[in-house]
């Protein structure tokens, strides 16, 4: 056996406390250690080079990097050893930095000591490797989109029109998402409307998207390239001979506040959720119809000239089978009622931003459901930045969509007093900081402070906001007409359904957590799950359709090649040894081993293709039989020897 | 590590969730008592108690068993499992003789390096004043009280 | 008049030292104003809540020349809202006892009229005390 | 240390409940008339608050600095009373310690959970005091309304004699039962503690938002007009909300809204004088107990002709 052993300076992140001198030495003492070499990055051509070239001229059989973190550069290093020839798995790495350098630089003597321990345990280990090869499993084109509001539409037709299968489900009966709300989009102002409603026909046009509204994901089994998906469709009550003539809501006695209006207008218990939902079919909320709750009424029944409604129809489940997932559930606007001191939900004049959307669309359309007064005030950071209230958080799009709101205001009607009480004023997207301009060129007032409290007059209904305006230093007692609350984002009761069901890690703000900040902003640590929109974390529309697409380009680079590689870290049973006890079936979390009968004994068989590699049979099992690649139990106790300072053998 | 008169610990950590926590606590310059040395596992679930025990008996102070938060194993419910099996393993230590805060375990996410530091600095502190561990049973005089 | 201020590493001193009685950390005080926009005694103050908050990150002692903290009423109304769950009631706490630790008194209960002794409640005189003397 | 939550157990008002009671020196001055009145609305419910012997001041307002730790023995000192009430035998197995003026519950309550949460900071007490057994950390602070809470306002409602019909009343919360928030017993913004109780005793409650803010508390000694400012902003408002009197549970609020209405009247020439209640004497004269205990000479505005145009007092 012949060991390389390549230390890293880090440029300095490690070589300025752990030293180098003494750690190559003490390497170079090791057992089967050939080669002992340090670099100043190991992770460039020029460190990566060097192992290449060693391993060709010294042939080389085992690698051992001490540099930064393998979760940092592992994969890196190991493709060079794999580039080399050899298998990807008979290399370990020494975490020098962030384990020794890092976390002890005030101690640099005891820091060198770590290091030194930490070779010898990768040198453990090392010694141990077996040379395992990657295997390939085939995979479909088949990928599920949860969630359709604009993030889940523009995945959907990008892998769509890729030519890739797409189910699209959707909870509510309708697809588009918040933005189907929203009056206009800043920075540009273009009529949200306008330009999502032709993506939202596409999504029925496209042959390659099937799509479930009414519907949620109940159970997700399997794993990449073989994910097992049921569907529960809800019932609409109301079938598809519906022409959408809207007979029957003329006739239905049920009238509640209708909540894409924010409660701004009342719907009936059979509608369409609004003019240009796709699909664009009737549906009765069974909550709400006396019929469904009573069994008295059914005039839409009777009225109906298509026989369209069906009070029996029941709940359905669909089964699927997909290669990947991309979810993109979105946000939850933040409840107001939680912040007590803003009055929401007591005071009729303290409203959500949602809702002046909303009011903002009725104007324009001429048909105003309420009288939005003279003197408006916003106020910003509502839910968001708030430690009181558990968001630490910036919600990211408040401050612009305040900057919108609100110059709309004053631009429809130049007499307004607007005002925006902020915290900071955060206009840091292409062609925010101009827009910001712009509203303050229009005459909107934007004052820094955070509001403290908002109070009624009882019998006038105006409110009034108590503030500093931190740049003045003048405290502020004024009275407005109108106060709108600035909510932030939350993830939302359909984002953490979705990470239930889909077992997703999540961020400290609840959103759910990317596999890397950086170079993995769309996938996650579960194999095959894509993220993208809000569902990830509070972002604007741009943004949420980039990462869309970028979710559906990572998913394609998985599906496109029709194969792709299983790490070989499985589990694997010495029959001979295996007593046929069971227990490793009962632990494994993937339903991966069995035990079958062969030459007349019971022993355990792990399927290689659904292992994850936790290694947790290997744990359980009482006779040794059931060992996992690359964590062999001998390889756990060889480490933890080296770990300890017990001389080598 | 080789003289008895420094603590000696011995930390398990899952791939996804702990070691990256341990990661966390590094990048953010947390400092850390240097006495404790990391072995990396994909799940918490593959430590076995006999690993712990044979880790002891290889002169470790305390061990260290760190997985996801419950509810956030990548392998679903491994850490159930090692939830389990520590604390069968935590009676089995008293019986032995051995104090059974020897062998702790704890969640810790891959961002939570705050916590990461304190746990192991906490760690460290409280297997200092129990001392080495003596085997077989001949607990120090602290473990016996 | 617009003072100069200098701003230099000695001004940390000060800063520690409010850090340190009233278990805080100021620096992490955003300047939202929040504290100061629901304080009921404001009025009465010659720099707001937020304001002694800046002061004292700077390090700047002149905080102590105003008589604000001395007109906070230790409501903790600031406590219960400031975003960055500062407590800046603590804060305030903090810059009187530097000055009562120096015995300096804010108060001459000798000053206060007999009657007025006579009729006001037990917990308004000890309370007195308690924020007022050192 | 870790402390386990004792269980409060539902009362049911017929059994006699014996509780440790906290006065402090308020309620054995200017604010007689509090404890009177809440004694016997107590007794009345089935509970004797059993006054804890050899008790001594709490001191009030301690100090906010983290170095202060000097200032907390008093309140452990009565937490060791408490505990001593137990061993000879005067309650049974009655952790819980029950005040009425709001000053000493926050006082009380800042000091065990600083204690409690602290074990290093409980044993340095522990070893400060002199010849005193040591706090085990167990006693729980309770203010008597969350007491009356814990009892359920139904059974509060079942034993109204006299119900306050047509009084309308503001209750008035000040800060040291809702701030900060690991001492408060109710929202910090939007207190209904009061209300549920005045509602159960037959009166109209008033909300107005004035309820949360403070009077100018300790102010009043150096800086009256201050705390007369406030309390104009904060009955006017009571007032012009409808309401004809306030109800309180601390006996500064009590004094800053009750006696300077004097300075109030000086500075505002349209204040109209509004009553302060104790909301325990309302208590007292819904469940129609004797006229001795409401303790009504105690009170800057007489609130008799008030009752007396609602009936409730001859
Ligand atoms: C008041 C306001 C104004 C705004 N103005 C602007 C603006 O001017 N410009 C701009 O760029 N951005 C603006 N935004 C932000 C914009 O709304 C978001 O960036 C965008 O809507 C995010 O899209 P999304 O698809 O990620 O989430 P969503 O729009 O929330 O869509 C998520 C979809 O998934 C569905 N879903 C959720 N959970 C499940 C589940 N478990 N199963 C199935 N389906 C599920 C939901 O029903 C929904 O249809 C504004 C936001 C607000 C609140
Ligand atoms: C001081 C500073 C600190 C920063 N810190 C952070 C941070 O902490 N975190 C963070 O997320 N971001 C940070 N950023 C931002 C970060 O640098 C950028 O987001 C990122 O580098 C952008 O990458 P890019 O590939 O788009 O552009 P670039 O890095 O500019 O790469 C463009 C490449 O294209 C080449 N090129 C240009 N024109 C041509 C041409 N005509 N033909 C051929 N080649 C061409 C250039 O030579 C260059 O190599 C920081 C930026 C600065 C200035
Ligand atoms: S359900 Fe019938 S009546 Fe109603 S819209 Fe559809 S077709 Fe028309
Ligand atoms: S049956 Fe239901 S949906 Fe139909 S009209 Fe009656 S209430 Fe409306
Ligand atoms: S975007 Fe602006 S309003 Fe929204 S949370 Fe951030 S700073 Fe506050
Ligand atoms: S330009 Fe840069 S420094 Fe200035 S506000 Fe924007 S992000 Fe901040
Ligand atoms: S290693 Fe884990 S996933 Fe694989 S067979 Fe064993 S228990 Fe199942
Ligand atoms: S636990 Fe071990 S011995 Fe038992 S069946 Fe599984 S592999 Fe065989
Ligand atoms: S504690 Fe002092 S500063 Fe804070 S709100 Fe009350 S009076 Fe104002
Ligand atoms: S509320 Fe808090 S963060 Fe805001 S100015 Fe006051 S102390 Fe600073």
């Amino acid at each position: 056996m012949k060991i390389g052993v390549y230390v890293c300076h880090c440029g300095g992140n490690i070589s300025e406390v752990v030293d180098i001198k003494k750690l190559t030495a003490s390497a170079e003492q090791q057992s089967e250690v050939a080669v002992v070499r340090d670099n100043a990055h190991m992770c460039s051509d020029v460190g990566r080079n060097l192992v290449l070239e060693d391993i060709k001229k010294h042939k080389l059989d085992r690698i051992v990097v001490a540099a930064c973190s393998p979760q940092f550069h592992g994969k890196t290093f190991m493709d060079i050893v794999e580039k080399a020839g050899l298998s990807p798995y008979v290399f370990e790495m020494a975490n020098i930095r962030e384990q020794c350098s890092w976390p002890h630089f005030n101690e640099p003597d005891l820091a060198t000591k770590k290091a030194k321990d930490l070779v010898s345990v990768a040198l453990a280990k090392a010694r141990l490797d077996e040379s395992l090869s990657r295997k390939t499993m085939p995979i479909g084109k088949r990928v599920l989109v949860v969630g359709a509001g604009i993030a889940g539409i523009q995945a959907a037709l990008d892998l769509g029109d890729a030519g890739f299968e797409v189910y699209l489900v959707e909870k509510e009966a309708t697809i588009g998402g918040k933005m189907a709300q929203l009056s206009r989009t800043f920075p540009t102002e273009d009529c949200a409307a306008c330009i999502l409603s032709p993506k939202m026909a596409d999504v029925p046009a496209n042959p390659n998207i099937t799509l479930f509204t009414n519907s949620e994901i109940e159970k997700v089994s399997g794993f990449l390239g073989n994910f097992e998906v049921i569907i529960n469709k809800k019932p609409t009550y109301v079938n598809d001979q519906c022409v959408a003539c809207g007979v029957c809501e003329e006739k239905c006695p049920v009238k509640i506040p209708n909540e894409f209006e924010q409660g701004l207008t009342n719907r009936r218990a059979i509608y369409v959720p609004f003019e240009f939902a796709v699909p664009y079919r009737y549906l009765i909320d069974e909550s709400n119809c006396i019929y469904l709750k009573k069994g008295k009424c059914g005039n839409c029944k009777k009225v109906c000239p298509h026989d369209a409604v069906d009070f029996d129809q029941k709940a359905e489940k669909v089964e699927l089978k997909v290669d990947t997932i991309i979810v993109a559930t979105g946000y939850d606007i933040f409840d107001a009622k939680e912040k007590k001191v803003y009055g929401f939900g007591t005071n009729k004049n303290v409203i959500t931003s949602l809702a002046m959307e909303r009011m903002i669309v009725h104007e324009a359309e001429g048909r105003a459901t309420r009288e939005i007064g003279k003197r408006v005030a916003f106020i910003q950071c509502v839910g968001s930045r708030d430690e009181q209230i558990g968001n630490e958080y910036c919600s990211r799009i408040c401050c612009m969509y305040a900057t919108k709101l609100s110059q709309l205001l004053k631009r429809a009607d130049p007499k307004k007093d607007v005002y925006v009480f902020y915290t900071d004023l955060r206009a840091f997207g292409k062609g925010f900081e101009e827009y910001y301009k712009r509203a303050q060129k229009t005459g909107v007032k934007f004052i820094r402070g955070r509001v403290a409290e908002v109070n009624e007059d009882s019998k006038t209904g105006r409110v009034t906001i108590k503030a500093e305006d931190t740049l003045a230093r003048q405290i502020i007692e004024s009275e407005f007409d109108l106060v709108v609350l600035s909510v932030g984002m939350t993830p939302g009761a359909g984002t953490r359904q979705a990470a239930e069901v889909l077992r997703m890690t999540k961020s400290p703000g609840g959103f759910l957590q990317e596999a890397h900040p950086k170079f993995k902003p769309v996938d996650t640590l579960n194999d095959g799950v894509f993220i993208c929109g809000c569902a990830q974390g509070p972002k604007d529309i741009p943004d949420t359709v980039a990462q869309a697409s970028a979710a559906a380009s990572r998913a394609i680079r998985l599906m496109n090649k029709g194969v792709y590689a299983v790490e070989p870290i499985t589990a694997v049973v010495d029959e001979d040894l295996c007593s046929g006890c069971g227990t490793c079936v009962s632990v494994c979390p993937y339903e991966a081993v069995k035990t079958e009968i062969k030459d007349d004994k019971r022993v355990a068989k792990v399927n290689e293709m659904l292992c994850q590699g936790c290694g947790s049979c290997s744990a359980a099992c009482p006779s040794g039989a059931s060992q996992q690649h690359w964590f062999m139990n001998k390889q756990l106790k060889a480490m933890v020897g080296a770990a300890l300072g017990e001389e080598e053998k | 590590m080789k003289t008895n008169t420094e603590p000696k610990i011995v930390a398990f950590c899952c791939n996804w969730c702990s070691y990256a926590g341990a990661d966390a606590a590094g990048t953010s310059r947390l400092q850390m008592k240097p006495h404790f040395r990391v072995i990396r596992a994909m799940c918490s679930s593959r430590i076995d108690p006999e690993l712990i025990l044979d880790t002891l008996k290889k002169g470790a102070w305390g061990v260290l068993v760190a997985g996801c938060h419950p509810g956030d194993c990548h392998y679903v419910t491994g850490n159930y499992r090692t939830q389990k099996r520590i604390a069968l393993l935590k009676n089995l230590l008293t019986e032995l003789g051995i104090a059974p805060q020897r062998v702790r375990l704890e969640w810790i996410s891959a961002n939570e390096g705050g916590k990461f530091q304190k746990v192991i600095n906490e760690f460290i502190d409280e297997m200092t004043s129990l001392g080495p561990l003596q085997l077989p049973g001949r607990p120090t005089a602290k473990e016996a009280s | 008049m617009i003072k100069k201020v200098e701003i230099t590493p000695e001004n940390d001193k000060f800063l520690n030292k409010v850090n340190e009685l009233s278990g805080q950390v100021v620096t992490l005080c955003e300047q939202c104003g929040t504290c100061s926009g629901g304080c009921p005694l404001v009025a009465e103050m010659d720099i707001t809540p937020s304001q002694w908050m800046r002061l004292v990150q700077l390090g700047l002692k002149e905080v102590l020349d105003y008589k604000a903290v001395w007109v906070c009423a230790s409501c903790f109304t600031c406590t219960v809202r400031c975003p960055r769950k500062i407590d800046v009631s603590k804060v305030a706490e903090a810059l009187r006892q530097i000055i009562l630790r120096k015995a300096i008194d804010y108060i001459d209960l000798k000053a206060i009229p007999k009657e007025e002794l006579a009729c006001l409640p037990q917990i308004a005189l000890v309370s007195a005390c308690r924020k007022f003397t050192g | 240390m870790t402390t386990t939550k004792t269980e409060t157990p539902k009362l049911t008002g017929t059994e006699n409940i014996k509780i440790p009671y906290y006065p402090g020196c308020t309620l054995k001055t200017t604010a007689k008339n509090f404890e009177n009145s809440a004694v016997a609305a107590a007794r009345a419910l089935g509970i004797e608050l059993l006054e804890i012997p050899r008790w001594n001041c709490c001191g009030t307002v301690f100090s906010l600095t983290d170095d202060d730790l000097i200032h907390h023995v008093a309140s452990v000192r009565n937490f060791i009373r408490v505990q001593e009430m137990n061993d000879y035998g005067l309650v049974k197995n009655e952790n819980r310690l029950v005040t009425l003026c709001a000053m000493c519950f926050n006082t009380l309550k800042s000091t065990n959970l600083r204690v409690k949460n602290n074990a290093e900071d409980l044993k340095k007490i522990n070893d400060l005091m002199y010849r005193e057994e040591n706090y085990g950390g167990k006693v729980e602070v309770l203010h008597f309304l969350e007491l009356l809470k814990s009892l359920g306002f139904e059974k509060i409602r079942d034993r109204v004699k006299k119900p306050l019909k047509g009084l309308k009343i503001a209750p008035y919360y000040g800060c040291m039962i809702l701030r900060p928030q690991e001492i408060g017993i109710d929202d910090p913004e939007d207190p209904t503690i009061q209300r549920d109780l005045l509602l159960s005793l037959g009166a109209d409650s008033v909300d107005t938002p004035y309820k949360r803010v403070c009077c100018g508390s300790y102010q009043t000694v150096k800086e009256k007009n201050i705390v007369a400012e406030l309390a104009y902003d904060i009955l006017s408002h009571a007032r012009k909300e409808g309401a004809e009197a306030m109800a309180t549970v601390c006996p500064l609020c009590a004094f800053n809204l009750d006696h300077r209405q004097k300075e109030v009247k000086a500075s505002h020439s349209d204040f109209e004088e509004i009553p302060v209640f104790y909301v325990t004497q309302l208590m007292a004269i819904a469940f129609a107990l004797e006229n001795e205990c409401y303790g009504f000479d105690q009170n800057y505005v007489d609130p008799r002709p008030l009752l007396a145009s609602k009936s409730l007092i001859k």
